[in-house]
């Protein structure tokens, strides 16, 4: 039988939905995005069945896994595309076989998906540099900003690279070096670092780090350096994130309604895998779109966050004894 | 009366049914029929992976599985021919990806006819080959340095190509495209090739025989050639009809099958192959007989990056994008491990075309058998290496008492 | 004027010099032994003579012509074939494959059968017991190896021959299929140049004996007048060598 | 009168200076001074770092640049000894990541104390090899597959263990972290090591001396003992004063090269060292010799999945987290190519524990050189591979006749 | 009671029955030489006898005991040395590390110096003609590296000794030495199994001759009363052979 929220539709009641994600260099889509869209799903419509793929960064890879959701006889496709362009392809495929596809997280411009879910991640680099860089001028911070970028080969890390860009551009501190760091490995963004400490010794203000990982790199380095720890920023707001938050270490990342969305793309999946054509709130690349704001965390709103009903991480699991007092001074008990 | 390279009385006659047999155990155990092994064990994982998704079998996943192995199934083709010197090269992935970028631009942003843009994005990969030997023939840096450092460079400028748009799309209707994703064989062509396949080789096998009779030496006798072709007529007949009942064979696959028995031929059945496999075995013995030595090392390389080319192009015909990514990911791991898979040493000397087709199918299977069962990334990966395991594993038992004879 | 002429050839491996200054000359139609001790040169001899190794100095001379053997493509261009004594097979390969490696009967398709019954006439002639020719040479034992690796210099027709320690591993029938052999290519009009240390062998076939010792020429003797315990005495460079020695001792303990 | 080792009258004497000298060539093109163009070629690339960014050759650099490759050195030390047996390890990567990934949850999470943590990770790394050499012992899987399936599995394992939390911070006051980011050794002491060290290289090599001498062998004079001793005081010590100048020498590098002396003496000073070098040489001879393969084996593939395993704990200590990207990317290539640059042969029997140090600094330079450059990612790419080419063409080149000996 | 016994072995690789029923015994301190053609199974034999094979059938008697031989190293802790006729030395160690390997002095801290010491005491009885002993094998010539091998087998105590065409590869000198040494075996009551192709070695040294023919036993000979003519008609299974037909040729031209 179908759950709270299902309608009586036929398809409906034990559909195969696929939720194809991109990669697990950035830790959420296995942590948060994969169960709790399953966990949505499965309130929806007990008898439907997830089935979840990550194509580890490979574009090839995706639409294999396209191709062999399709060949099961799924009602729907999520997909968080690998690139964006590829996956005309993938949608190309799904359409002309009846299927609807949902892009989700990252949007496919160049062939028309039939929904898009998301908060887009040019967007996400803007705001982690620009609270970054509020921040060095709220400080009267002197000196320049450096920045780290995700892979040189992913399609993603070059729209966060874009929106960093449109922040620390404009923001009057000068970009003293930049570096894409191969594979998003955070070994060799703490050894890129390293060598700018080096080369511009007490000059860096401020790092933009492009995901947590190599935000903790970058802090990393600086504590190797034996210099101080200038303010950095993450992405993507994963557990040791969010401890280094609270420790002081890192200044900022940026949390995902990930909860939100999950549960947004699983309701729309939902109705397409029932034969319903459900609205958008607004149309972006001419696609039926919904479109969520993620929230930039710092030592500031932290508490809140964490308290927010819903976020993925657990105040228990932030505050472990090490973080304690920490935690403790900034009303997390 | 017994032929004449049958007359030594130490060689045990094999007569009868059970005679066939034991001489079937003592070929596979010799390693004569190389194949066998692993086709045995490409069978124990279809057969796990059906039983854990019944879909796996199913013909539209198969249609499926075949295509989607020929991007990487034509880079390990040259893959196979550099293992076979003894060499290495760890930058086909990169090709792969250059090549495909170039093409893409060319066509695409410059509005090059298609064949034109590929033409040229495989003389560049046959470029990049030529270079490597050179360089190795001339400096002797170990190919495995050289092609890491080609694996950098190559990636470099596919970034640099691909430059300030980072992805190109093909058009869905453009004619490679199509080729890659939609063109299928009908399925009485699929039929007419599968007769003219097997009447091929009866009669291939019928006219050497015949050759070898009259040279007083053993051959097959007409009867087992006819049960050969027969069974391979079956073979092929039944996989086509399976295929056949949802898309059919696709036209990419055909091609893949048709370079595979090209290069199969010559690396069997010409001076150059035989050249290939004696560099492999013993370079200064290859040098003492006359072979020119170099030319082999860059014909070999020259062919691996073409096809590393050729493969680059296919992906992104089938992926209908040239992007960042093209060629990156594990796609040299893949080739390379297809290769071995299928029995191809890493020393050199030992090794089949058909190895690379064999090995890219377990390598497929694997993967779109997992891929089916929705599991974690982290038990993909697990499961992924265990059935690997698994696959080879059959093969290398079988092989177990030959390695003892000391003729690993 | 000889076929094969050598004059000064020096030759060393790092700080080891193998060869000094040797002179050697072949005609069409002779026969000559190269006879030395072990590391006498011998072998480095025949690879500068087929173009494994460039010597160090020295110049050769074939018909008349000084040449350089680059390669031993070269050597094989100028009708020099060669069985080396470490064989020089490819073990991964059956018999016939080594007996045709790089003499191919046609190259774009191999005629298999043709190579096939070629190979049998070969190794018969030379009394091979080989139970079939499609084992890879890995398999084969030592002499069936080196009747492969002298049937193979056969193939062609080359003008001079050279056998390093040709008999060595080979049984007594397969020994004196061999010297008939050197016998008829000698009346071919072929120059052979054969390295044994067997002095009955090399005395039985031989024109000429050059003795190398430690890389340098120790005297050439005419094989038929001089007696095996005088070029023994070449080799060792002692009259009052362990050879006389043991042959005296037997001798004494068989009165 | 001669030493009864140098009697023979076709050994060129080496006397006087130009004698020498000649002598050391012909050593280098034998291989036997395997190391001097390597050293050679680092030196080429220095110097070009040096003009292209005067930055690289700054003490503060150097620092960073010997502690950075610590992990993979440590990593690339245990591929240098299974390559000399001629097997491969693919999946160092994954085993370091998987053991960083232990280390950090039983350390940080269960709150064991740091040793014990270290000391399970390197246990079940350990653990691995042995796993790895009995499959390939009992079942004769190439290694290259075994390893390959296990870069799949552990890789899962780790992703598995990582879990629910992906990423865990190494707490920056614990000792480990410490260790390996701020721990240097103070300038007298390392003054003191110098010394030490050079001290010892000569008792060592005089006592030997004078065994030789007594047993009426060739030896080395005590004033050319004491010229080498000299040469390695002064230029270790003027390198220790350069470092002395910012923070100095890391505990961290001093601990790998200390690990690359006890292998270097393991593999040239023991029995099982001769037995490693003879397997990697010729198997079938080994085994006929009597001696233990399969021991041999596991013993090699346990010591290369610990170091892996030790290489993913101090790389976790260094980064002062663990998390699902550890040990991915390039460690394995990097770890594999740093054993080979440094003269290890893919082909078994021919390298050195120094092979990995040298290699690893290689790497390092030319990754660290680069990234100070602020180059584009595509050029940065592309350079890295000329630059790589470059160093290691200056090692080959030195070697060109040998290989032409056929002594490759 | 025969120190070795051997009956009924049998060994097949693949179709090729390298080895039929084969049987063979030694005794302490006599010499027992095994000849037959090229192929006939002789280094298959040795090959079972030193672990290097398992035998499809048949069974081994050491010392009076029924023993199996799983591999090398059992054959090592039986007693038996042996000398292949492959040689089986590693190319890429020298000189000194191939003659102690697997049985190096001082495990854990190699005593280099009194190895050196020993090698070159092993060699020079040998009358090698060794440059230096710190080469690689690879740069060795085919008689030295023979010589290696000897000299290793002689460096444990063994019971019995093989020798696998042994002086194949020797020149004069070598071999007469080789020779010394077999006597020397014997009197010290060592077995030793020696195989050789050459008839005039085998009848100086060997107490028993065992010829092998296709893989069969072919017939014991006593060394001392037996022409070579005999032994060569019992290798070759014809007693008009090419051998006999070369001689009487020979002699016909002398004449
Ligand atoms: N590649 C090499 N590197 C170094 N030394 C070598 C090399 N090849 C040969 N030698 C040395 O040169 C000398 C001559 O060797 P060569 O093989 O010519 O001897 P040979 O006369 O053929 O001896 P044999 O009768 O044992 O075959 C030997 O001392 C050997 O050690
Ligand atoms: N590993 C193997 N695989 C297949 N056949 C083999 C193998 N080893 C030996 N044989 C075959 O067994 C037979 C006997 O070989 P073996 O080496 O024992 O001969 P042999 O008597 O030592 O000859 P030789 O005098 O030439 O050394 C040969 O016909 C050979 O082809
Ligand atoms: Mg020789
Ligand atoms: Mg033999």
């Amino acid at each position: 039988g179908c759950g709270s929220g299902g309608g009586t539709g036929g398809g409906g009641s034990d559909a195969k939905i696929a939720f194809l994600m991109p990669d697990i260099a950035s830790t959420r889509y296995e942590l948060f995005d994969a169960p709790l869209f399953t966990a949505k799903m499965k309130e929806l419509c007990s008898g439907c069945t997830v089935l979840y793929q990550n194509a580890a960064a490979d574009p090839a890879k995706q639409q294999q896994q396209a191709n062999s959701v399709l060949a099961q006889g799924v009602k729907a496709i999520v997909i968080d595309p690998v690139d964006s362009a590829a996956a005309a392809s993938i949608v190309q495929t799904a359409q002309g076989q009846g299927v609807p596809v949902i892009a989700y997280d990252r949007p496919i411009p160049d062939k028309k998906a039939d929904y898009y879910i998301s908060f887009d991640n040019e967007k996400i680099g803007q705001m982690i540099a620009q609270s970054l860089v509020d921040h060095l001028k709220a400080t009267k911070a002197t000196g320049g900003i450096l920045q780290v970028n995700g892979s040189p080969t992913d399609a993603a890390a070059g729209l966060i690279k874009k929106g960093i860009h449109s922040a620390v551009d404009p923001s009057g501190y000068k970009l003293l070096a930049e570096f894409d760091t191969p594979g998003w490995q955070p070994p060799k963004a703490q050894e890129w670092v390293g060598g700018q400490i080096t080369r511009f010794p007490n000059q860096v203000a401020g790092v933009v780090a492009a995901n947590d990982g190599t935000g903790g790199a970058t802090i990393a380095a600086f504590k190797a350096a034996g210099d101080k720890v200038p303010p950095v920023t993450g992405n993507d707001a994963e557990l040791a994130a969010l401890q280094r938050v609270i420790s002081g270490d890192q200044y900022n990342t940026i949390s995902k309604p990930i909860k939100i969305v999950a549960d947004a793309a699983a309701t729309v999946a939902h109705e397409f895998a029932q034969g319903n054509k459900p609205a958008g709130k607004t149309t972006l690349f001419d696609t039926p779109s919904q479109l969520f704001t993620p929230t930039v965390v710092t030592r500031e709103n932290i508490a809140e966050v964490l308290k927010e009903p819903g976020f993925a991480v657990k105040i228990a699991d932030v505050c472990t004894a090490e973080y304690k007092a920490a935690c403790t001074e900034l009303g997390l008990s | 009366m017994t032929a004449a390279d049958l007359s030594d009385e130490r060689l045990r006659q094999a007569t009868g049914l059970r005679g066939s047999a034991s001489a079937l155990v003592d070929r596979v155990r010799a390693g004569e029929l190389g194949m066998v092994p692993v086709v045995a064990g490409l069978l124990v994982i279809c057969v796990v992976l059906q039983i854990l998704n019944p879909i796996f079998l199913s013909s539209t996943n198969l249609v499926n599985l075949l295509m989607e192995c020929v991007p990487v199934g034509v880079i390990a083709l040259g893959i196979v021919c550099v293992l076979l010197v003894g060499q290495i090269d760890l930058s086909v992935g990169s090709i792969s990806g250059l090549s495909a970028a170039i093409m893409a631009i060319l066509f695409v942003k410059d509005g090059w006819p298609a064949w034109l843009a590929v033409l040229v994005a495989l003389v560049a990969g046959c470029a990049i080959g030529v270079l490597y030997a050179e360089i190795f023939n001339r400096v002797g840096i170990p190919t495995f340095v050289i092609t890491l450092a080609g694996l950098l460079s190559f990636l470099g400028l596919q970034l640099k190509a691909l430059g300030a748009i980072g992805s190109v799309n093909l058009p869905f209707d453009s004619g490679l495209v199509e080729f890659a994703q939609l063109k299928f064989v009908p399925p009485w062509l699929s039929y007419v090739l599968v007769l003219l396949a097997a009447a091929w080789l009866f009669v291939v096998g019928f006219l050497h025989a015949a050759k070898r009779r009259t040279a007083d030496l053993s051959a097959r006798s007409t009867r087992f050639l006819l049960i050969r072709s027969g069974v391979l007529a079956v073979g092929l007949g039944l996989a086509a009809w399976y295929l056949n009942r949802t898309r059919g064979i696709g036209w990419m696959f055909v091609l893949f099958v048709a370079l595979a028995l090209i290069l199969h031929y010559a690396l069997t059945s010409t001076k150059w192959g035989k050249a290939v496999y004696a560099v492999g075995g013993n370079v200064e013995a290859a040098r003492r007989a006359g072979i020119n030595v170099r030319l082999v090392y860059t014909s070999v390389f020259a062919i691996c990056t073409t096809l590393a080319a050729f493969g680059g192009v296919l992906g992104a015909a089938r992926l209908a994008a040239a992007n960042q990514a093209s060629g990156g990911g594990d796609v040299n791991l893949n080739a390379i491990a297809a290769a071995v898979i299928g029995g191809t040493s890493l020393f050199g000397g030992r090794g089949t075309a058909f190895a690379a087709v064999l090995g890219v199918l377990v390598i497929q299977a694997i993967s779109s058998g997992l891929t089916l069962l929705s599991l974690d990334s982290s038990y993909r990966f697990f499961v992924t290496g265990v059935v690997l395991l698994l696959a080879v594993g059959v093969d290398s038992l079988a092989r177990r008492t030959r390695t003892s004879h000391g003729r690993a | 004027m000889a076929t094969l002429q050598l004059s000064g050839i020096s030759k060393s491996f790092g700080a080891v010099a193998a060869l000094t200054e040797v002179d050697l000359s072949v005609d069409a139609g002779q026969v000559v032994a190269i006879v030395g001790d072990n590391g006498a040169g011998k072998s480095t001899l025949v690879k500068v003579l087929s173009g494994v190794y460039a010597p160090d100095a020295g110049t050769i001379g074939f018909e008349g012509r000084e040449v350089t053997i680059p390669g031993p493509a070269a050597a094989h261009r100028l009708g020099i074939a060669t069985v080396f004594q470490d064989l020089a097979l490819c073990e991964n390969l059956n018999v016939i494959e080594n007996l045709f490696l790089g003499q191919e009967l046609g190259p774009f398709r191999l005629d298999d059968v043709a190579m096939e019954v070629r190979s049998w006439e070969l190794l018969r002639q030379l009394s091979a017991k080989l139970p079939t020719v499609r084992l890879p040479v890995a398999a084969l034992s030592g002499g069936q190896r080196q009747t492969v690796a002298i049937a193979r210099s056969l193939l062609g027709d080359p003008k001079i021959i050279i056998l390093d320690e040709p008999t060595a591993a080979l049984g007594v029938a397969q020994t004196a299929e061999v010297l008939n052999l050197i016998d008829r290519l000698r009346e071919n009009g072929h120059g052979v140049i054969m390295i044994s240390h067997n002095m009955a062998d090399v005395r039985a076939v031989a024109d000429q004996v050059v003795v190398l010792r430690l890389g340098r020429n120790n005297g050439v003797f005419d094989a038929r007048s001089t007696s095996s315990e005088q070029i023994v005495a070449a080799i060792t460079g002692l009259e009052d060598n362990v050879v006389s020695q043991r042959a005296a001792r037997v001798e004494g303990a068989d009165q």
